[in-house]
């Protein structure tokens, strides 16, 4: 019976390491994509496109939707959505932007800008994890209100003319590299190490993997998802008062397309884990391939609106390529 | 194309300029980019185009890896300089001076040249317009449409608030209504004016708007409810051209952007040749009002091209 | 039917040679099956012998790697579900339950059974065909509730409706009566034997061998992927079947009892909550606590409660000296020392997409963690003692548990609580559809723990398992306790009345 | 001990009755909303808010929001999302407004319109439902792509000058009431039919409860869900084309907010059913609070940034006071 016992599991083995290549190609699908964007802009502009001063300009260019990424990644680990992130940041930058303008010292401001996200967070995370309120419409109804906000603080301006030193923080540089790019990475190996190694990170992936399965094993499901939603306001705030330094300027509606993006991002990184789950690698590789064929297209002079309709394109190509692995079951 | 600069064929080193927009997707901001691309083609320039939908965290770090490519100037295509401090600073620090059309609305050291239309002008104009064709503006109830964001609009939609209410009349609803998205306008517009006919049946004269596109939409509300009120608008594309042909539109401005463009591109090539920059860094150009009597004669601003 | 004509008339079904390999496991290696009109078969094997793997292949659901499907002789190839009902076979899966946003006369007439004419929904029709499938299998169900609004029972019984509904020539059911109680149990039997004497093929899976031998006229017995044997029933014996299944002689099913019984380790005076009404027990060191009942009688309820995981309206817990909150939450049950073996395997006791380790992890952070910052080390450690511990087989602790067959979930479940080193077990149909040889592990199990002093709580519905592993059997009825036996004293049939109600110490 | 047998059974009774009628008021929180949302104006302007000349506004106000809600309606009851809608709508009324301009006749224009909806649904569904990309993603690219393509289309500006006879479709009435209200009330019905009557309608609701169930009870799960965004396509393509009807114009963006509050709006609804499955009947009370609530500000003269704050509180609050529900559970 040994002999019995044995058997399959050698085989096992070699079946895995088989099969893994074949997987990990499919699985990597949108590291493939990565690669081969950064491989095609490369041959295309050989000159330009992998020259220190572009990386950089690529880098300067996603750090910001890197921050709000990460913002959603927690959120999207729990199982969750967020699409206040955007707003959220563009109000934390707003009421920095305010009361700098009216003489609060910068410290304060952008504390003060920091606990408006946090706050934020913990409204949403109310609303989803205590009230029972789907994320979809909860963090959807606090996106529209948080713009109102923003109009209101704003006085559906620009608000500019900040003191320099807040500008620096967006504009300065260090060894040659932008600070929000430092920021980035910051936030990012912070919440790539939350989410890996510390328990609460913990909790939030078997709270997305099954709520049921980890209240029965002692997880406070909603303190923990409410903590990812305020976690989330924070760091989008992070992103937003980065965002209004880099800018020198502070709108209502700056933060553009990032939460788009931003799930969009988490998405594409969702499909390099086995798991399916949301993950921070994964995430910074989505930011990456909308940061490079951003650059890119700008780089090759492709018109604006083919650009869109690319960018469109190319997000279907790299998720389906992944998405072909799930397929096979 | 800057793809071909690679084997530079003269022997003089090119005039290499960045301009940028980020009103790429209104109709004269379209208009300006094929326009600039044309001159620049013709000036020998070396142009980079950047444009954005409004998108100052897309458009500005491209404007600035541009610059940081090397230029000699930089050409700013209707955008604001609150939205572009980052650009500024660069720009700055690598001592190229922004030349601008329509950037703003007051001077500012940022620019050597701005030049703009008369705000002032503009609002002069269409009130006028509204007083004539009202018999007297006192007393009457109006009501004033703008968008925020745009510091255009913005001033002029204040100018003609603080105007109208100077001139005694009825501000409708109490303060500026305000159009949230441009995308949106003109569904906006037509919300509000429809909706404050619905409560005040009769009760408005006139609607100045800061654009035509908004325009477009009071003016559909106001037929659709049978109501009397003139409508103004500013901008002067042909929709609105046809309204006021048409009779449901009272008025609206045409702004001389050729021109205004032409002038901006002389001095940029006089900074070429001769390394001079302009004598003042604010202009402001009068506009022409456009009504029955010469809807006919305008070139509409989004066919310019 | 004689046995010359059934061996003469074609086979219902015939499967040969199949092979079904997925990532890294031989689900079916050369496994064969025929199935004659007329007959109900029995397909037999332990956890992961590839049992259901089988059935899936022959409807279409995985493609097979080799082998050949004949239906009534002829060769055939399903892509998909669809292509089977059309030829005949219909399959009632495992754990494969009802549809829960829509009505049960939906439900029961799903697809393409919905009566329609020109592509609308002829409601009253659909109404009438769907009672009647109600009415074939003796059931009361309200057909506008919608599907979760149903009792467990209640869904399994809808989704057996719906399988009658297709009238199918071969009825495959996979394990349909893992969480049925008896009555339901004699009805659905009824209904089989029916229909097996109007000529339809059935295959029918179980873990209960009592169930075969009262209801089936062959078994088929599986075991590592393959088919072993194909005999007649009434040529075989149980012990000799479980011999076969497991691949050894059979062991003795349930350890024997313990012979020293502690303190008390759990007082819980007048419990109420929704379905339980005013609940005192109390259960020792190293006792094994049995606790029988119909279904919704609130057994599961009562655990529930016990661990921390619902809220009671009045009513003490107490662990030893402790006297825990009211309503303590799970976190701070499991501080006292209660652990939950959930009912639910797949939706309460497992993460499908984890891996063991992090399965086994989430419930011992920490211990794991040191302010707030986990230890990889020691999660690996946990996993892999409890992976020894239990026999569980994977290939690492780092596959996923979605992988792993159904006892050897189960066993991530009791591994997961059983780090934490529990003074109070509490198991919730700890057995349910788990093949004899894993039950028989875990009897052994349970009674080691006891030994080792730990106070058990299981609840069961099968009562011959809960008189063989408890020490002593309480019985619910409607939220109270009808009755409390020593287990040397009880006989099914005194527990059966307590079951129904009848009350007495 | 027959007593005590009773008693729970009995007040079990008992108390599903009692709790019914709060149930219900819980349950129909939306409904309750909307009605204190109309009590509320009304009391406000008890000369104009119930007027004739003003429930026209409303009605005419919300039928092209109504008719996508409708589109979005059918995907979501399938259990998937389709963030398309608006901009695929957009593309519709400048497809027919290019074509209109470019001389094509007024209804080839407008079944070339339909046409490109369905075929965007097509893509949308066949990415969603064969290639299992999430639907989140797949439609948010495709909104990306879309509006590409609709600039393109339009070439950025705002097309305009269509036959008379086309703008009737959208500015034209009968019997006093403007004809997009006929249209939106056409295109409700049928939806509500198709979702109730139909097997197909009844096919996504299955699929939208469980898709494994459903498949395998021999639903051709991914026929279904594609249909459902095909429909979704063609019918947001007759609201775009609609709203090109009614402004006189068409340009790529001017869809606005719909496919937001299409959204709002579906979940508003979802409250109402037992199930807490999209539904018609819901979705159309969830598009008349949006209306109600933008008309009635706009008639109280509340400040446009003051809506917007107020709007999304609104919507909160009613997804809550029906999510007071499902908790009870
Ligand atoms: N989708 C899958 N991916 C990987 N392995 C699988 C999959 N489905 C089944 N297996 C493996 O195939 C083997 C056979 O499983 P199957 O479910 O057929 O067993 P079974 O006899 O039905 O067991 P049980 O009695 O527990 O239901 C097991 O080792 C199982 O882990
Ligand atoms: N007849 C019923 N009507 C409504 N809900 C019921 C009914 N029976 C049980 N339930 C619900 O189902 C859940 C499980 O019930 P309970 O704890 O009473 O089950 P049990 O005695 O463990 O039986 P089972 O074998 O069905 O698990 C409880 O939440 C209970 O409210
Ligand atoms: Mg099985
Ligand atoms: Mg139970």
């Amino acid at each position: 019976m040994t002999n019995n016992d044995k058997a399959p599991t050698t085989s096992t083995v070699v079946m895995g390491h088989a099969s893994n290549a074949g997987k990990w190609m499919l699985q990597g699908g949108t590291l493939v994509a990565l690669i081969a964007l950064i491989l095609f802009f490369f041959l295309m502009r050989p000159d330009v496109f992998l020259g220190f001063t572009n990386v950089r300009n690529i880098l300067y260019q996603v750090s910001i939707l890197a921050i709000i990424a990460a913002a959603q990644t927690m959120v999207m680990v729990v199982g969750d959505f967020d699409l206040s992130v955007g707003a959220n940041s563009s109000l934390a930058g707003a009421t920095a932007a305010a009361l700098m303008l009216g003489g609060t010292p910068i410290p304060i401001a952008i504390l003060a800008a920091l606990v408006v996200g946090t706050l934020i967070g913990l409204f949403n995370g109310y609303l989803v994890a205590y009230l029972k309120v789907s994320a979809f419409v909860a963090t959807l109804a606090s996106m529209t209100s948080v713009i109102g906000i923003s109009y209101l603080v704003t006085g559906g301006t620009t608000l500019f003319n900040f003191p320099p030193e807040f500008n620096a923080l967006g504009q300065g540089r260090l060894f040659e590299i932008p600070l929000p790019v430092y920021f980035a990475v910051v936030v990012a190996l912070a919440t790539w190490f939350v989410l890996r190694y510390t328990t609460i990170g913990r909790r939030w992936y078997a709270v997305g993997g099954n709520h049921e399965v980890s209240r029965l094993s002692g997880v406070n499901v909603r303190r923990v998802r409410l903590i990812a939603f305020v976690l989330a306001g924070t760091v989008s705030a992070l992103g937003g008062i980065l965002l209004a330094a880099r800018l020198g300027s502070a709108s209502a509606t700056q933060d553009g397309n990032n939460m788009m993006f931003a799930v969009a991002a988490v998405f594409l990184g969702m499909t390099i884990a086995r798991s399916g789950a949301a993950n921070l690698v994964g995430t910074m590789i989505g930011v990456m391939i909308i940061g490079v064929l951003a650059n890119g297209l700008n780089i090759l002079g492709v018109n604006a609106y083919i650009q869109q309709v690319i960018t469109g394109l190319i997000i279907v190509a790299a998720v389906t390529l992944s998405g072909l692995r799930s397929r096979e079951r | 194309d800057s793809g071909g600069s690679t084997d530079g064929g003269g022997g003089d080193e090119p005039f290499r300029v960045v301009a940028f927009t980020s009103g790429n997707q209104t109709p004269i901001g379209a208009w300006w980019v094929k326009e600039v691309e044309a001159q620049a083609e013709e000036l020998g320039w070396e142009l980079t185009m950047i444009q954005g939908d409004f998108d100052f965290q897309k458009m500005n770090p491209a404007v600035e890896s541009a610059i940081g490519q090397g230029a000699d100037a930089v050409f700013d295509g209707y955008t604001d300089y609150a939205s572009i401090g980052s650009i500024i600073t660069a720009a700055n620090d690598a001592d190229i001076p922004i030349f601008a059309i329509d950037s703003g609305t007051e001077a500012t050291d940022a620019f050597v040249l701005n030049i703009t239309t008369n705000q002032q002008g503009i609002v002069d104009q269409t009130l006028g317009a509204i007083d004539e064709a009202l018999g007297g503006i006192e007393g009457k109830n109006i009501m004033v449409i703008g968008h925020d964001p745009h510091p255009g609009i913005r001033m002029r939609s204040n100018l003609a608030a603080d105007d109208l209410v100077a001139a005694g009349a009825v501000l409708a609803g109490g303060e500026i209504q305000q159009v949230k998205s441009p995308a949106s306008g003109r569904t906006e517009a037509l919300a509000l004016v429809a909706d404050y006919l619905a409560a005040n049946p009769d009760g408005l004269d006139a609607v100045w708007v800061g654009w035509d596109d908004a325009a477009l939409g009071a003016s559909q509300a106001v037929q659709e409810a049978g109501s009397s009120a003139f409508v103004t608008g500013v901008d002067a594309v042909a929709e609105a051209i046809a309204a006021i042909e048409a009779g449901t539109m009272l008025a609206t401005i045409e702004q001389p952007w050729p021109s205004i463009n032409d002038d901006v591109i002389a001095s940029m090539v006089e900074y070429q040749n001769s390394g001079t920059l302009p004598s003042s860094n604010f202009e402001t150009v009068d506009t022409t009002l456009v009504n029955e009597s010469n809807a006919a004669d305008i070139t509409p601003s989004d066919q310019l091209g | 039917m004689s046995d010359e004509a059934a061996e003469s008339a074609p086979l219902a079904l015939e499967a040969s040679g199949i092979v079904k390999r997925f990532e890294g496991v031989h689900a079916l290696e050369n496994a064969r099956l025929d199935v004659r009109p007329g007959e109900i078969h029995a397909l037999l094997g332990e956890n992961g012998a590839g049992k259901s793997t089988l059935i899936k292949v022959i409807t279409g659901l995985y493609d097979a790697d080799a082998g050949e499907i004949r239906v009534r002789g002829e060769k055939v190839e399903f892509d998909n579900v669809r292509e089977a009902n059309a030829a005949g076979i219909v399959a009632l899966y495992q754990e494969l339950s009802i549809i829960p946003t829509i009505s049960v006369a939906e439900n029961i007439l799903l697809g393409e059974q919905t009566p329609s004419s020109g592509g609308v929904v002829q409601w009253g029709k659909l109404r009438k065909r769907a009672q009647e499938q109600l009415d074939k299998i003796n059931k009361k169900i309200p057909l506008g509730k919608l599907g979760f609004e149903l009792s467990p029972v209640q869904q399994t019984m809808v989704a057996f409706a719906r399988a009658l509904a297709t009238d199918a020539k071969i009825l495959i059911l996979d394990e349909p009566t893992a969480s049925l109680t008896d009555t339901e149990i004699v009805d659905l039997f009824t209904v089989l034997r029916g229909l097996r004497d109007q000529g339809v093929a059935i295959l029918y899976v179980s873990h209960r061998l009592e169930e075969v031998f009262e209801l089936c006229d062959r078994l088929t017995i599986m075991r590592n992927g393959q088919t072993i044997v194909t005999k007649d029933v009434a040529d075989s014996h149980v012990d000799e079947v479980i011999s076969t299944m497991v691949g050894r002689a059979a062991d003795e099913l349930f350890p024997a009892r313990a012979t020293s019984i502690g303190e008390p380790v759990m007082t819980v005076e007048g419990l109420t909550g929704r379905r339980v009404q005013d609940v005192s027990l109390q259960v020792h060191a190293g006792e094994v606590l049995g606790v029988g009942g119909l279904a919704g009688a609130g057994r599961s309820e009562l655990l529930r409660i016990l661990s921390g995981a619902q809220k009671h309206v009045h009513g003490t817990i107490a662990v030893g000296d402790e006297m825990l909150p009211h309503s303590p939450g799970v976190a701070r049950a499991l501080e006292a020392g209660v652990a939950l073996v959930p009912e639910e395997r797949r939706s309460q006791g497992v993460m499908l997409k984890a891996s063991i380790q992090d399965n086994i992890a989430i419930a011992n952070l920490p211990s794991v963690s040191t302010s707030g910052v986990v230890a990889g080390g020691r999660i690996i450690d946990i996993a892999k003692r409890g992976m020894q511990d239990l026999q569980i087989k994977a290939r690492s602790p780092r596959q996923h548990v979605g992988e792993l067959s159904g006892g050897n979930q189960q066993k991530v479940v009791l591994a997961k609580m059983l780090a934490r080193k529990p003074r109070v077990l509490l198991m919730d149909e700890p057995t349910r559809g788990i093949d004899v040889g894993t039950k028989a592990e875990i009897y052994r199990l349970i009674r080691r723990l006891a030994e080792d002093g730990t106070a058990i709580i299981v609840v069961s519905s099968e009562l011959p398992e809960l008189i063989g592993m408890s020490d002593r059997i309480i019985i619910m009825h409607e939220g109270r306790i009808s009755g409390e036996v020593p287990a040397e004293d009880a006989d099914e049939e005194v527990l059966l009345a307590y079951c129904y109600g009848k009350t007495g110490k």
